[in-house]
């Protein structure tokens, strides 16, 4: 068994200093009930040449994005990740090592961290930022979360334009919560909306943009409003690249960011593992749930990091903690460090242009076919129309003529009843010729 | 190019002993880095991308004008900046890194490579169905093994760590009892259980209630038993225990949790320990979580991503949440919400999970099979009972017996030695080490947490075990200094972690922000 | 596991300020390592094979025997070996490498991963050419590029480094030469060549005759003219030459040694530094080899694998030997043999040369592109002035004036003060360098020769600078043991190259031969 | 440029340093006559997106091993690389360091060097090898420049059985070293031959095993004879798997040992770059060619290595060096030594069992075919035989039928006449449903 280092000779021997008379006596504790007789029926092990058959069997019958024309969006984007991010999180240093809790041996992810959250403060416009959430729907869930621990009020109102899997997520947790949920109905504009149903009882206001539908829009008025009535905005960001191009939630007003971070470094991975970023104020710091990396001095006065305000979490408080999230996502927050280190202000300004010049080219194509109405007045690389027919059914359709077409709203919600609603996004992996191909295989399925 | 060291001396002549400290600070191959704000150029750039040929004129007052404020790198100097930082991180693969409970085997190349097979690493979520039947028969083949593995028969794969699992356990089991219309408030939980499961249970909404340990280190049924009433929700467990000891009343445990009408969450951080030997299922469990990182060598990155779906019971199966994979005459489905009236209790998070994570955790159950992962149980008891032997001469084992796949120790034997657990690891830093888990399970004092895992070498082991005692035997000869002083060979010394709470810098600022050229 | 500090102290306590030696010989993160032969086991294995189901039997006496002495280890065991291995080595990755004349450059991962396509790395060079029109077409295109950049007519890819390059050029010189019954004794190369021009002359079967150098360090033309004669195959220069300065006279150069009737051959060693901005040809060159792995950034891999095309002048490229490809109407063709009656000298090797290094080679072409080839040339000599700026101060150089990519120093500044070469040289690795080149070219007294590329930022190159300059204060100030004891901090102190030639020790022998089992 | 770190400033500051008035003054050693005013004629620099995208372009017009039977061999060998050998050899300080002429900064590459000696000797059965050559072919012609200043005899007789190219190549050194080529016809049993040839003018003879039809032989009467005439014997092995099942060169009474390396951790890569592996006597070690990796001490006294014997090489010998060689094939070497490691005395003999058993499937099968002779009579995993058709044309047939049927002798030599031959090579990765596509393709072909 090519990972497994013991041999006969070495089981024999350490048993012996063990004093046991054979393996099965270590494990006496286990009720006879419960121990299994025979092997588990499985197959039995392989060598590297069949596993890599099989799964690479599988993954052969995936239609990879690089494949043809692709446009999905909807909260995971298909973005260019330097060669240089994937060959340096997988050194094993970085890539086999635990959460750094032995900082004198850890500097490497430690300082990493540190640049992390720097980097997401600065790309967000807020004060400060922690070491890493599962994802962008959770990180939306836990700021919630945090709103109620901050304001003690029983209500979170969530804007028409949030993805809708990231309320629902939200939900989850809000019902055991006891926090009451104010969903609003799906909207273009959803924004627009949540102004209104801002009261007294308002823990926050849950925004998104660009929102689900692809529209940008300025959220400080909502601020306003909220901060006027003692909550809080949240702002939901799902497609990070958005801020190399629109103004950040801090210059908005937002009390908490949380975005997902996977458009910076991450492959889409059929979803997962993904990055949950997560900022806030300073003064909400020690509300904020996960990890936080801080600077400090070594013994000889030497600049260092470490973990810090540890109080707030599950391993020092327990039951009393901000959350219960142990593991992050820290080797995807490595990769959106270093992708960010290499485009800098000017790659992510380049980047985040070059992909709103491609969806403005998509969108133009699309208006220009019959039947096809563009529904997002103000966008980044997502825009969301109107078809004649069920979404669905035209995906599938263009499926079979080999282009990924998008995601119907109908996948994300059934029950918004915007069955003829579909999502696409495009990005600086998406050429002139894509868009074509769709236009044209669009025309061809709708004439 | 060449050196040319014919009749030349290349034997160093003076021998100096101590070695003069150098002129610029270097450290020979060891690189002082500073952070990318500090080296970084706001105009540089690491990537070349075409100039847009359509502006953002329509956006008009959303466009960002302010500085970002993002330092950027060419190329060359990224790679050098990060891979110097890495050279500062203790790794599995540099040696043996004995963090009890944290299961840190070796994480096989294999599955990173198949991970990153275009089939599986750049398909969208929401791409359609037919197009990605290789993916769900993916999840589907893993949550086979997930099963079969723990007799158990059902699976939501989306948790993304063990923490999220047990929020998804709790979240069903909350669920089953409301489905009863029954409102229970509290659950029981050990003293010796992880931070996660108090933080997890109280997440959810219950009160927490700690059971009292046996002075075997195991749950006490009495107080078990005494507490278990028909507010009880759950009772959580952790099996093998934190200890690194078997719950042998489990079967009883689950029987009389049952009775109350509560369900027993086992945590199964350490089903390492039991793998392909014993399956949770026959011991009653309602649901359980497994850390694909631990178990299942997907590499813990320096804190994720990981991966902790749950198998449950027949009795919880109906709240999974969505989504779940199905298997039709048309091929696979992946039903993304619960259908109408369904008992699900909804969704945990965008999407359906780990993804990236399942690949790896099946390369490696695969690799090793149904005979190989028994072997794996058997191999990390055998390592960790090994260094229970070897070290329990000198070290105190608070509790007696064979451990499962770690071994427990307290501070007690180095009582009067100065020498705080703390000291005790720093030092072994310096003799090449990780230090092992500390201070943690909370029942123990000065707890030190050996677990080397299977995939350690009897070599390394012993190795690991000489410098302990090495150590063990300087801390009771009063060598005091080596030890507060420690570490001396790190790329850092000890740390000021009580300064970095005090007053938390987070984030990198600048002296005066910078000047950035917004274009 | 998580680390529980609270109210612990984190802070080393005693300052220590001499570390203690460790008691187990650790260093911290830096693994001490055996050797396999030390470490491994010879039932051992870390691949799983599955039985054969036909046995050897029919093999008879054919059949190996006696033990081979090969030494197996588990996956984990493997990885964790060479990790460590690879921790005791600089890398360009690491910091600067101002090898003269080696061109350390950056390395990009891009180049790495499209080597690795199945479409390049999995494909066999002799499978059905129809079936490799993409590879053929891959080299076709490598080549256009090396003949715009050069400005020649031809070019032979399948040299496998810059001295195979070599070969292969003085090959069809002597081709030529022979073709025309003209039978060259001589070839005239100069006293600062690179050690294999003179030992490819010999290879080829020519004398080497040494051509004077100015004190400018140049050819000298006028002892050059000398030489020239009738039994002169070919003049080898090396342009810019291994001074690091450009040969002004190289057409003048060129012009006599064709009216000598002899070829001039240009070591492409150097072309780094006018890559896009000067064209070979029109210096009148006929033959020249380019070092993939120095200016078109392949790696070199601690000593290869690299390679050489050679570009060839219409005179000479007849004689160029098989494979080649060629473009017809049904695509791509490629010539494993000379077509009878060609004057091609042969084949040089098995295959078709570096194919993995020509993809990594044209991957970085085309990232550059013409525009910013020129770029790369343009800085590299910024940063090889910039150097000898700041360092000219202190350190003396042989020669006045701009260089071209490398600076030229000689040890004349380091008289008096007992420092070598050498010993600056180590001490340089504790101030965190790897050193220049070191004596070499031989016409210069304890040369080194500094070679930054251009791939290197102002930041790194100002803090070598500033060691350099600081240890050559120390120099001056007498510290001398800082230098003779040097290396310090490195995994090693100095090794003994002297023991290592007395008494060759080339390989692993077992104290007493190994019993293994033979299965 | 992403590979450039030079900002427009630096270069500003640094020339101001320098005190150059502008870049052209550095150039101003370049005649005018040679200095281009323009950028070549090329194209302009592109990112990683455009780049990857043509690049593999071209890699997907070319049919990869894994996609379907294949057969190829002839001194190149399809074998499963383990994924962690290249992820080892991919580490920065592995793949971005120089030869290792300062010790103390590059024990990692000089002790996998020592190790890769080490079972380089052992594998052939020698006493020393040196630390790699290009290739085998190149291994081979040095080989016989090798014999020939050790005997300073003019002659060296080559056996039918020698690859072809490697014949080449030895010819083209040999030539312009003086050294005359007694070649044989190329012949299945091409070692049988050889004997008849030797005499005293004889340098050396050069034999495979097993040779370039397949053919494996026991070549101890032939040392016997080379010495008895003193001349040296060089055996060639192109496949080095096969030293785990047959007996060593060392065995036999070798003097010196050619191999190519590339089955063990290296890709096909379409022919290169390869490892030659080269080993001998160590009487003989002072005239090898190549670098040699020793161990010594350092000033402390700890075990370290060092390059030795350089007194050989061209760095210091100039033209007095017994070879050119310069750069040679570490990585490849490394890739060799860590696959060898994983592999292992057992693994190595399993592995080479595993070749032989799909061999003699393959044999079998098409021995079973119509109109086929197998050739070859004792083999390893490579099998020469006589079809009815030429084989070039039966070639292309199947590969339009998605088999890679192997090398048709013509291919390697087509002035050998022996176009009615083709070679064929099993290995672990070969497959009995590969066996029974081709079997059934190739009986279609020429029914
Ligand atoms: C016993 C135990 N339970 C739960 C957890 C939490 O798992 P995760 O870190 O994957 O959220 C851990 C891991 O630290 C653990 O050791
Ligand atoms: C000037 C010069 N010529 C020739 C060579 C030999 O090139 P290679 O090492 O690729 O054989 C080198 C490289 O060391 C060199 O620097």
């Amino acid at each position: 068994m090519r990972y497994l280092p013991l041999t006969p000779d070495d089981r024999f021997a350490m048993l012996a200093v063990v004093g046991a008379p054979d393996i099965g006596a270590l494990f006496t504790d286990v009720p006879d009930a419960a121990r299994l007789s025979a092997p588990v029926d499985l197959p039995m092990h392989m060598g590297e040449i069949e596993v890599e058959r099989a799964l690479a069997g599988l993954a052969a019958k995936n239609r990879s994005g690089a494949q043809g024309p692709f446009f999905c969006g909807a909260g995971a984007y298909r973005h260019h990740v330097p060669s240089s991010v994937d060959h340096l999180i997988q050194r094993s240093e970085f890539l086999t090592s635990y959460t750094p809790y032995q900082p004198e041996i850890a500097q490497g992810t430690l300082q990493a961290l540190f640049e992390f959250q720097s980097q997401v403060a600065a790309l967000t416009g807020m004060e400060v930022a922690n070491a890493s959430m599962y994802d962008g729907s959770t990180a939306a869930a836990e700021a919630v979360m945090m709103a109620h621990r901050v304001t003690r009020r029983p209500k979170a109102v969530l804007s028409g334009g949030l993805h809708p899997q990231y309320a629902d997520s939200i939900a989850t947790l809000a019902h055991v919560a006891g926090v009451g949920v104010a969903r609003q109905a799906a909207a273009v504009d959803g924004e627009a909306e949540v102004v209104a149903a801002i009261d007294a009882e308002t823990a926050c206001v849950v925004v998104q943009t660009p929102n689900v539908f692809g529209t940008a829009s300025d959220l400080t008025r909502i601020a306003e409003a909220a901060h006027a009535a003692g909550a809080l905005m949240i702002v939901v960001v799902t497609e990070a690249v958005s801020l190399g191009l629109l103004k950040s939630p801090g210059e908005m007003g937002a009390d908490i960011v949380a975005a997902e971070g996977q458009s910076i470094g991450n492959a889409l991975n059929f979803g997962g593992p993904y990055v949950g970023l997560f900022a806030t104020r300073e003064r909400f710091i020690r509300q904020a749930p996960g990890r936080l990396c801080g600077e400090t001095v070594d013994a000889d006065g030497k600049r260092g990091f470490v973990l810090t305000l540890s109080t707030r979490e599950q391993h020092i408080r327990r039951d009393k903690a901000t959350s219960n999230i142990c593991t992050n996502s820290g080797l995807c927050a490595l990769a959106f460090t270093i992708h960010m280190t290499l485009l800098g202000e000017t790659g992510l300004r380049r980047l985040a242009a070059v992909n709103h010049a491609q969806a403005r080219k998509l969108a133009a194509a699309l208006a220009a076919i019959e039947g096809v109405e563009v529904l997002t007045p103000r966008f980044f690389n997502e825009i969301a129309v109107r078809l004649p027919q069920p979404a669905a059914w035209v995906v599938e359709r263009l499926a079979g003529a080999g282009v990924i077409a998008g995601v119907p709203f109908s996948r994300l919600s059934p029950e918004a009843h915007l069955d003829d609603v579909l999502l696409l996004a495009a990005t600086e992996l998406t050429t002139d010729a894509d868009i074509a191909a769709l236009a044209k295989e669009l025309s061809g399925v709708l004439a | 190019m060449s050196l040319q060291t014919i009749g030349r001396p290349t034997r160093a002549e003076a021998i100096v002993e101590t070695a003069p400290p150098t002129l610029t600070g270097g450290r020979g191959l060891l690189q002082h880095e500073p952070l990318i704000f500090e080296l970084g150029g706001w105009e540089k750039t690491g990537v070349d991308l075409a100039e847009p040929d359509l502006d953002a004129s329509d956006l008009g007052d959303l466009v960002r004008a302010a500085p970002i404020g993002l330092p950027g790198l060419s190329e060359p100097e990224t790679l050098r900046h990060y891979v110097r930082l890495s050279q500062q991180n203790h790794a599995i693969d540099l040696a043996l890194y004995p963090l009890g409970s944290c299961t840190m085997k070796h994480n096989p190349r294999l599955n990173e490579k198949l991970a990153r097979l275009p089939g599986f690493a750049d398909i969208h979520p929401l791409q359609p169905q037919s197009t990605v039947q290789g993916a769900l028969a993916m999840m589907d083949m893993l949550a086979h093994w997930l099963k079969t593995l723990t007799g158990m028969p059902a699976v939501a794969l989306s948790p993304k760590a063990g923490a999220h699992g047990e929020l998804c356990g709790l979240l069903a089991i909350r669920a089953a009892h409301e489905a009863r219309g029954d409102a229970r408030k509290r659950v029981l939980v050990p003293t010796s259980a992880h931070g996660t499961n108090p933080a997890t249970a109280a997440f959810v909404g219950y009160a927490v209630e700690e059971i009292a340990q046996t002075a075997a280190g195991r749950v006490d049924l009495a107080d078990l038993e005494a507490r278990l009433g028909p507010d009880v929700a759950a009772v959580m467990l952790t099996n093998p225990n934190t200890c690194g000891l078997f719950e042998r009343d489990m079967i009883e445990i689950a029987a009389r949790t049952h009775a109350a009408g509560a369900y027993l969450y086992c945590d199964g951080a350490n089903f390492n320990a039991i793998v392909g030997k014993v399956r949770p299922a026959d011991l009653g469990v309602d649901a359980m979580h497994i850390n694909l990182h631990k178990t299942f060598s997907t590499p813990h990155g320096g804190g994720g991503p990981g991966a902790g779906p749950v198998v449950l019971s027949e009795a919880l199966a109906p709240y999974a949440p969505a989504p779940w994979v199905s298997h039709g005459l048309d091929g696979f489905t992946l039903a993304d919400h619960a259908p109408e009236g369904s008992a699900s209790f909804g969704r945990l998070s965008a999407f359906h999970g780990q993804m990236g994570m399942y690949v790896r955790a099946l390369a490696y159950m695969m690799s090793h099979g149904a005979d190989g992962l028994a072997q794996v149980a058997e191999d990390a008891v055998l390592n960790a009972n090994y260094v229970k032997a070897r070290l329990g001469g000198v070290m105190t084992a608070p509790f007696g017996g064979y451990c499962m796949h770690e071994a427990l120790f307290d501070d007690q034997w180095l009582d009067g030695t100065g020498v705080a657990t703390l000291d005790f690891a720093k030092a072994l830093i310096d003799e090449g080490f990780h230090p092992m888990t500390m201070y943690f399970p909370l029942v123990v004092h000065g707890a030190m947490l050996i677990e080397p895992t299977e995939t350690e070498p009897k070599a390394e082991i012993d190795r690991f075990c000489d410098a302990v005692l090495a150590l063990a035997a300087a801390a009771k000869a009063g060598d005091v200094d080596r030890f507060k002083g420690a570490p001396f060979h790190a790329p850092l010394r000890r740390l000021d972690e009580t300064q970095a709470a005090r007053k938390p810098k987070l984030r990198w600022r600048p002296e005066e922000p910078p000047t950035v050229a917004a274009e």
